[in-house]
């Protein structure tokens, strides 16, 4: 249920190329019980510019400690025990079935960030993951990854070595792309993953959209992937399996 | 309870003079039941109603400008019947009144679609919204197919571009309030796609040019005008009141900071009052958290904003700058 | 040499698309001389001329909004007569053409100050700036006027609000150029005295308004319109280009930000081709100082705006988002 | 003359009673030539929000080290290292007379942040400076100032104590006043002046007008303080011997 409450920034660290991760503490439990797959739209600053919130997204949460930490590119600046404004949690959780013993994560393109939080999650209940990267993908500072992760670095953006092998390994597949590719990209993975198998299993191979998401509740209609879907409402995570391009 | 109308044969009379505009809360005033506290508010505009389903625009999307955002989403609804099918109940249940907005096109359809809304619990009044390529003629067929399909009050929104030239037009032909305005239409560079794309500018700048034009029609209409657009504080909404509106729809801001949205309705509903410069901080927030409710316990590092003692009064201007004789600077 | 009105009796030509509007320069094209290398760019527009001597507006104010202000001057300067004894001699030895840019209030005056300004060296066209509630009658009355005083080309400014209404009447009645348009009016609420205040609206927000009005405009108009609003970058000044207009003019950012207003002149003056999406860092910034340059030098830890080399080409939009068949959204 | 150019943040210091002090370094000597009375305007971030440059005033220059001390809210944020945009210097610099041997500085119910840097001037060039601090400005952290520095102190607004004696004790007067009142307290002061002394002699009593600056070069028209005269170009410092209110 989304609701609006106040953070304090509680840690900031570069990792590298680019990246920072920053530690907030929130008020609710509730709110520190986010999952993988939900988002946060964030306002930093008290003033109108920018008019449309960030959307910052876990990497991991504590609830114990109330905690969720947050991956941001190192050019923004963050101080600790500054407040910021969040609405949140927006979507709904990444489904991860229980029979899933194989985790595939593919960030083609486009910063793992969105993976993340699913690959520790994953990881801590004893799945085997395998991280792909491509393209933009490739500058990011794996050393952040927890050591169990296995990673496929691609010289293509759009395909990996033994990428069918890996689809047919893998019990689920999560996959971001680059906002003005990424129709392009999940139509080709589709038609890849369709050539492997008769039909896609259900919840098999999931697309997480990266959309502007300006109000988080469906008002806006901004986020919408396809007549009926929101990012916000609905996603981002949505089953290709059931997609058209 | 607040006049919105003026007295007579279609009287609107709310509990507070702050609702929500057309827009943000779609169809459903519970879209933001954990944000915002409508009880608070006096009513709440749907979203576009036409007679026929509308799809949303193919690919929705939004530019942000500075302190805004353009924004074209293609006014998507599923037609009257399935709109009455799907909210009329939870209208009924509103804690506030409802108000739907009727998207004018085709005479015929508004007059439709006005006969359903007509004795439906807690539907205290219609909105009327005017396109913006509407004419005079236009304006007096539409205003009379909403009368004829039902008895409720009738505001009537202006596109902002030609408000000045229309609002006289549609007191005339009988809307009871205007809602001044809805918003101007805009190009801009959508940074993913890199095309132009065009639709409203939403945000703070509104502010400034719509209250103009409410100031100036204030000036000399009878009909209560609704000021909308560009309100994100409760000194703007105040702005508009001294200005002439009766009362005020506010709607981006709903999401952009919901929590603002409950200040203004408490301030310009009298629960509190403060005056516009000079105001003692207020510690009133309903969005305030506990873990900034624990700053606030911290000794403040920052100056305090109460005016010394023994200020001067300001000095009186010698010519009013809000009246320029010349018009063109 | 870049053509800004079509061939013909009255025609203007100039070495860059990219001018000072009315306003920022004054009188005086050498005001800015160390900020901005004015021989980069096509022409400077005068502040407006009157008949008789105009004073500033008592207290001129400015009031803060985001991305922008509003600013009340009251057009001040000292009549034609005492305009042309200071400044004809500074127009004259002026890098780049001067156009001067005369109040259009009263037909006579407008007569009289265009006679005065023919023949002078490097005066090369004249700007009409029409008043806000100029409508169809006055606008012919003016343009006569004008072309009486003069054989100058003959520029008219529209004001952003009725540019749509007025524009094909201006251009039937024998404007060379149209400039799009004149800011539009506000009134906001100044920090300083607590009094509302009007003026014209200032700021990046304009732009996304007058791009649709300049594209609407041009595609039908035969007239060649100059486009003017919120010009704030390269990109900015293209989107107008790209949607029909032959040349611009800059005014608020020669202060807000003046060495952006040369970089402008050079990318949209051709000597620089970059696209607006995907460019490579422009390396030529004619306000780039030691220190930053020294900066330059260090290895950059952000990471490289160069698109990866194996990148799809963009999916086609399968339907153009800027003409939206419905008109409301 | 005013000019563009970027200045690199060398030092924030905390003075206290929400000041802070930022020493900023110039790339031209003459932009650190600067004088008391002139200022620059400054855009901090490459953003357009706000849209008007902030009126820096300077404190005190080195243009040894090409570095000028400014004084800012410590509610703003500043880091070291990082690049800022001027436009300066703006305006023309006080006429502290050669013969003036007493300064007299009053910082009536404002700050007086823009007195410091001819403080500085005048007790290095050996003349008696006293100050006077009425109202809102009695918060000033007067430990920032220079120890020979006397500083009177007063309960009211518009008066303090042995107010007479001090303008007759002065040879040159500057003061200070906040915007909405500044033309009532100039006024007040040139009626008691007025009645201590026949006429007043030309550069005695100074007004320093602290107005909005928009452009800085006598463009946009908001920074009058008469038909005439800008505060820009032929201020901040205006002689109350040729002011009417
Ligand atoms: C046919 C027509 C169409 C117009 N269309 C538009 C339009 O689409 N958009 C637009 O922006 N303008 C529009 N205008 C207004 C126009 O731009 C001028 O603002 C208006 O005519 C008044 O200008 P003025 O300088 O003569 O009067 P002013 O003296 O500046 O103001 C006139 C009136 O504006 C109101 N007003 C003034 N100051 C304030 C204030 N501080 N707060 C609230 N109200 C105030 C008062 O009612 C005042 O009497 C239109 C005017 C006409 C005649
Ligand atoms: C009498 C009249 C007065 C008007 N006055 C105003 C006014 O004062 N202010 C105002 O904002 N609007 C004004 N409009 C315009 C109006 O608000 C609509 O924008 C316009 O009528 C087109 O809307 P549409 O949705 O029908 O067409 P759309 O299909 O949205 O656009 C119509 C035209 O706009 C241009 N256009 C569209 N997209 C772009 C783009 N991306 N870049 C550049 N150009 C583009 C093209 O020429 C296009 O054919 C006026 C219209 C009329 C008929
Ligand atoms: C998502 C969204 C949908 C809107 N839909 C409508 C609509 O259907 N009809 C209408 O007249 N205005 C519509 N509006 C405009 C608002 O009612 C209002 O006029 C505008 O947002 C300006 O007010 P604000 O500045 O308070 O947001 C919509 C606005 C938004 C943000
Ligand atoms: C200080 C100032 C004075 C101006 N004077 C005039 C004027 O006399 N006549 C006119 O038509 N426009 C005048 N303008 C408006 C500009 O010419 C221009 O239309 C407007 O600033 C929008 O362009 P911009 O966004 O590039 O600033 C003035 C603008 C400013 C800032
Ligand atoms: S973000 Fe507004 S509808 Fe999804
Ligand atoms: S600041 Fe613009 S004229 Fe002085």
């Amino acid at each position: 249920m989304i609701r609006e409450s106040i953070a304090i920034i509680e840690r900031v660290r570069r990792i590298g190329a680019g990246w920072q991760q920053v530690s907030i503490a929130v008020e609710e439990t509730a709110l520190a019980n986010i999952q993988p797959g939900q988002s946060l739209l964030v306002r930093t600053h008290n003033s109108w510019e920018p008019y449309l919130r960030s959307i910052w997204v876990p990497i991991d949460a504590d609830p114990a400690q109330n905690l969720i930490e947050i991956e941001r590119p190192d050019s923004e600046t963050y101080l600790p025990d500054v407040d910021i404004h969040l609405l949140g949690p927006v979507g709904i959780p990444f489904s991860l079935q229980k029979s899933t013993k194989n985790l595939l994560l593919i960030a083609q393109d486009f910063p793992p960030t969105r993976l993340r939080f699913l690959l520790n999650v994953a990881l801590r209940s004893q799945r085997a993951v395998t991280v792909v990267l491509t393209g933009e993908a490739k500058k990011y500072p794996v050393a952040a990854f927890p050591t169990e992760t296995e990673i496929i670095y691609s010289d293509d953006t759009q395909t990996w070595p033994s990428q069918k092998e890996t689809l047919l390994w893998a019990d689920q597949v999560f996959v971001v792309a680059p906002i003005p590719f990424y129709e392009l990209y999940f139509s080709q993975l589709q038609q890849v993953a369709l050539e492997i198998r008769h039909a896609l299993p259900e919840n098999y191979l999931n697309a997480v959209y990266d959309l502007p998401m300006p109000c988080g509740t469906g008002a806006c209609m901004a986020c919408m992937v396809s007549s009926r879907q929101y990012t916000c409402l609905d996603g981002p995570a949505f089953d290709l399996a059931k997609m058209r391009f | 309870m607040i006049e919105i109308t003026n007295n007579g044969k279609y009287a609107l009379t709310l509990r507070n003079p702050v609702m929500i505009a057309s827009g943000m809360m779609g169809f459903d005033p519970h879209l933001y039941r954990n944000l915002i506290k409508l009880e608070k508010l006096g009513a709440v505009i749907t979203a576009g109603i036409t007679y026929k389903p509308r799809k949303p625009a193919n690919g929705p999307r939004v530019v942000p400008v500075t302190g805004g955002m353009l924004l074209h989403t293609g006014l998507p609804n599923s037609g009257i019947n399935r709109v009455l099918a799907q909210y009329q109940n939870i209208w009924a249940r509103s804690p506030i009144p409802v108000i739907p907005h009727i998207v004018a096109n085709q005479p015929n359809d508004v007059a439709r679609i006005a006969e359903r809304l007509e004795g439906l619990p807690n539907v205290v009044a219609i909105e009327l919204g005017l396109h913006d390529q509407a004419q005079a003629e236009d304006i007096q067929a539409l205003i009379h197919a909403a009368r004829q399909g039902s008895q409720l009050p009738l505001l009537v929104k202006l596109p902002l571009f030609n408000a000045i030239h229309l609002a006289e037009v549609a007191a005339e032909f009988g809307a009871d309030a205007l809602v001044i305005a809805g918003p101007p239409r805009g190009t801009e560079r959508d940074p993913i796609s890199g095309k132009l794309v065009g639709g409203r500018l939403y945000g703070t700048y509104l502010k400034a040019q719509t209250l103009r034009v409410v100031g100036f029609l204030a000036g000399y209409l009878q009909t209560p005008i609704i000021a909308c657009g560009g309100i994100h504080s409760s000194t703007d909404a105040r702005d508009y009141l001294e200005a002439g509106a009766r009362a005020v729809q506010i709607d981006t801001l709903v999401w952009v900071n919901p929590a603002e949205v409950e200040v203004i309705a408490r301030h310009i509903g009298g629960e509190e009052l403060t005056r516009a410069i000079g105001a003692l901080p207020d510690e009133w927030h309903p969005g305030l958290g506990k873990t900034q409710l624990m700053q606030r316990k911290k000794p403040a590092s920052s100056q305090s904003t109460v005016p010394p003692p023994n200020l001067p009064e300001l000095p009186l201007d010698r010519d009013d700058p809000t009246m320029p004789s010349p018009s063109q600077d």
